[in-house]
């Protein structure tokens, strides 16, 4: 286990740097807002300087002068490369398959990858009422890779997710093309506080890649309810580089806006 | 032809009780001046209707003036959950709405397909989700799954939406309705020019010769309007490109009164009923938070360059 | 990462023979320095596709570089008829070119489909008519009829396009290929966005900076460009609003030219053949109209009102 | 037989007039050059000031200072109140029910009101190759009233065109029906340098409906090649107006450009 000295970056810094890491040069891909937009910023200003982020509300290529609080955040207007509409993201860039990485969080996210963000319990008498599908679906449908972000704990993990919003791997291998999904498209990995999930495209679930440091194995595997295969090349996830950690604090956040989420458990 | 007139006439005359209502706008333009005054003026049994929800459509359930919602999503952003939309939804406070869900690409395009006079069009998502497993009172019309005569493959087909009337906020409009846009487009180019009626806001009234000056901004020509009014500082607390910033802090005002039943109605009545109109809003906003802060949220002047259409 | 190149150089790396080109524009914004130079390398087998087409079509079909043509008209306009699509068509002359015949409603439709990633799309034209009942290279995949799964009306399908390339004039452009246009877009934003690639010729690289001035304006993102051409006049004897005006008289000696398969050599022997590219075309129409002519072309000033995006 | 003294109009001004006739104030009406935009225009400038004229190129209600051309004239961008794209016109505004008058020319004109724009004899072996339908089909089937403009001869007009590129009423009555067009909606008027038809809905057929000043209705059924029924009230077009002349001379076409069509036939 690794040392972080002086806590010199927070759980949530780490999580969007694996999410950074997930982005290669010129990928179109699409961000909402918070963990997504910040990975997806810190990538652009890393080793992605060409990659192209867009918002679902018609949003190409931001430049905003503080982090977008929403997807309609005024931010993202003055500077950007197109200011359009929702057909055109989700429709003339998304649905036609322009789209490489798209990135989501959800309430609970289940072993293949599916998401839910409609609502816990029954859907005709709902415990808890969740936003919604929003853009949320299509991305997980037809982004060729979707990179999850969740919190590691019993209640945001699940077996089974109460309410399929976005499809990960369905039920499992062959679900998504039995439904004519674009090929080689769906869940790349989950990002937790705690660890790295990556897929078994043979079976469609998600295996344990790499642990954060502080954390380890068997405390992921006790987080996680159901079991949990683990890589035999599991290692111990890199944390922030002193580049990223630049970046984000001098750059993208310098109100250090992302201390909201520790409050909300990323820890 | 002038359509000009008073938000509280456009609403009495345009929006009747059981109406399909498109309300445009997320954060950005939405046309919270005629929000207002359709929850002032009490109307029943709407059916509400747009991509991506906010505070405009949370006010307009907790009030009681919506039956049925087509959405995608309802939440307050950083505000996290919509406290009316879930009151609804999970106690029935002040009653359950009925929702029938698509998704951000779904329900833009079965607008797009009202407005092109589409009776369907087809969509590639939503397939393998629960989405597909439920419906509300659209009932097996809210999709159909056909093998597409070309290829075989099983293809999602979902239908076209006429609203009876859209509502939009744009920053210019000439007096007959030609309604000029820029910045962020959501949904509202597709959702207005599928209604049956446009009631269009604005944040100023400009001539024919202005509108004629830069023709390919506008988003809705006049034929298609019912109504125009002048309704400056009409999206806010949302904002409007190149005129007003969001303002956060009567967003997070809002969530914090919506937390509870109580707390939303002595907003309403501080907010909604309790003015006569959007100048009496913003009178109320400045007499209580100051000028300054009312001014603060003025934009910043950063013009683009101009263009010709001359030959 | 800049995309900025020659014609010459965008029309030899991206368009293959037997490819389906996508040319926007008609008379307004025709990208008619790369229709020439398409000529000038001789493409062969090539599938064109525009609804409307004029003389830059017509062109191509007599210069022999066309196989397939899925349009909707193809007409000189006030000239008349098009002379060499016409020899080809009645005479085989240079070949007979196959043509798939729709309409200026459902081709936009197909290419919108194409650019949006639907496989097929509903439209309410073409039934009672014999565009039903005559199909080419597409055989019975020129559409389909279905009844209604939502009403049981008998509805027309027809498919969508992707050509694999598109060739688009605009007024500006930044170096990565974000494209900006104004006035008339005929099918362009359709077309561009159907295609896998795209070749932007504009009238000027403009800072991405300027882009970011009025983003509404964009209609092609830099990620779907492939090559980016500063081609001053580029859509001549065609017109850009705020450069400058259609050149009738260029039109009229096309015409006449082409009225006979010697007339129509000659012709592409002195503005296509003979001329390396559009530099030496405008040196060359200058050197026989005279300055006076060509700088009758160039547009008025009549700018519009700036606008802020700022908040 | 009245008198046109002096000549005092020409033909193609009492076509453009009769066309400028059945407008209504506050139809929208989609126009192309040349009789049918003359005619749009004449009516916008007498008794249909809120008229909307439309192009298919996307242009909604222009201010051009000199007759367009062609649809995509530079002469229709500045000024007008919408600068869009066909998907507009043709969708937005003419599919989704919105155009109330579409006006059409044919090179072939049947008596069912259907028009021929495709070719003249065989489709795969054609005499003569013509420009095809373009925005013609859709504005014939979707548009509420549709006039059509033709030559009074045995060429243009026809008992059964060689090409059906637009539809009128097809084979008669019930046939738009069954093909599930629009309700209401159909041609309304053959307008020719002779006449005007109008049709009998309960059979889909023109009859004559008015004979110009210097036609009879003898003269128009030897020229018309099929039997064309008389109306019984049957009278003389009216003359152009003295304000609708003005209007043609003096404001539209101030360099009597319409006479063209004379050397087109129309006389």
């Amino acid at each position: 286990m690794s040392e972080n000295p002086n806590n010199y970056y927070i759980k949530p810094e780490l999580m969007a740097c694996c999410g950074a890491r997930e982005i290669r040069d010129h990928d179109v891909v699409i961000v909402g807002t918070g963990f997504p937009a910040m990975s997806a910023n810190i990538a652009k200003h890393t080793h992605s300087p060409n990659a192209i982020l867009m918002q679902e509300s018609g949003v190409v290529d931001a430049r905003p002068m503080r982090p977008a609080l929403s997807v309609g955040d005024p931010c993202l207007n003055p500077g950007s490369a197109m200011a359009g509409c929702l057909i055109d993201v989700m429709g003339m860039f998304l649905q036609a398959g322009w789209v490489d990485v798209g990135f989501l969080s959800g309430s609970q996210v289940d072993k293949f990858g599916n998401i839910n963000t409609t609502c816990i319990g029954d859907y005709h008498h709902p415990k808890s009422r969740l936003p919604g599908s929003g853009g949320a679906n299509p991305i997980g449908t037809l982004a060729k890779k979707t990179l999850i972000i969740a919190l590691h704990d019993h209640r945001r993990l699940a077996e089974k997710v109460d309410f399929i919003t976005t499809p990960g791997y369905i039920d499992g291998p062959g679900a998504r093309d039995g439904w004519g999904f674009p090929p080689n498209t769906g869940p790349e990995c989950i990002i937790t506080n705690k660890a790295v999930l990556r897929f078994d495209k043979s079976t469609g679930q998600a295996y344990l890649a790499s642990y954060h440091p502080g954390s380890t194995v068997e405390e992921i595997l006790s987080l996680t309810p159901w079991h949990l295969k683990v890589a035999d090349d599991v290692f111990e996830t890199l944390p922030p580089t002193p580049e990223e950690l630049r970046v984000i604090r001098e750059v993208l956040d310098p109100h250090r806006m992302i201390r909201i989420y520790e409050g909300r458990g990323y820890v | 032809m002038t359509k000009v007139m008073t938000t509280r006439e456009a609403v009495s005359k345009f929006v009747a009780d059981g109406d399909m209502v498109y309300i445009g706008g997320y954060i950005c333009r939405p046309p919270f001046a005629a929000v207002h005054e359709i929850i002032r003026q009490r109307k029943k049994d709407l059916t509400v209707v747009r991509s991506n929800a906010a505070d405009d459509f949370d006010m307009m359930i907790g009030a009681g003036v919506v039956s049925r919602f087509i959405g995608t999503f309802l939440s307050l952003g950083v505000y996290g959950l919509g406290r009316c939309y879930r009151r609804s939804m999970e106690k029935g406070v002040p009653h359950k709405i009925d929702i029938e869900e698509y998704t951000n690409l779904s329900l833009p395009l079965m607008l797009m397909a009202g407005s092109l006079g589409m009776s369907f069009v087809p969509v590639n998502d939503m397939k393998g989700s629960d989405l597909l497993n439920v419906s509300s009172f659209m009932g097996d019309g809210k999709y159909k799954i056909i093998d597409s005569p070309f290829d075989g493959r099983p293809t999602v087909l979902v239908p076209a939406l006429r609203p009876d009337v859209a509502i939009i906020h744009v920053q210019q409009a000439d007096e007959t309705g030609n309604a000029q846009i820029w910045g962020i487009g959501g949904d509202c180019k597709a959702g207005a020019n599928a209604a049956k009626k446009v009631i269009v806001s604005c944040e100023r009234i400009v001539d024919r010769d202005v509108i004629g000056k830069d023709p390919s901004r506008t988003i809705v020509p006049s034929f298609k309007v019912a109504a125009v009014v002048e309704e400056p500082f009409g999206a806010h607390p949302g904002y409007t490109p190149g005129f007003y910033d969001v303002d956060f802090s009567l967003g997070f005002l809002y969530q914090q009164a919506s937390n509870t039943v109580e707390g939303f109605e002595a907003f309403l009545e501080e907010w909604v009923y309790g003015v006569a109109d959007r100048g009496a809003y913003i009178a109320h906003y400045i007499d209580r938070f100051g000028y300054a802060a009312y001014q603060k949220l003025m934009a910043a002047f950063d013009y683009s360059y101009p263009v010709s259409y001359a030959y």
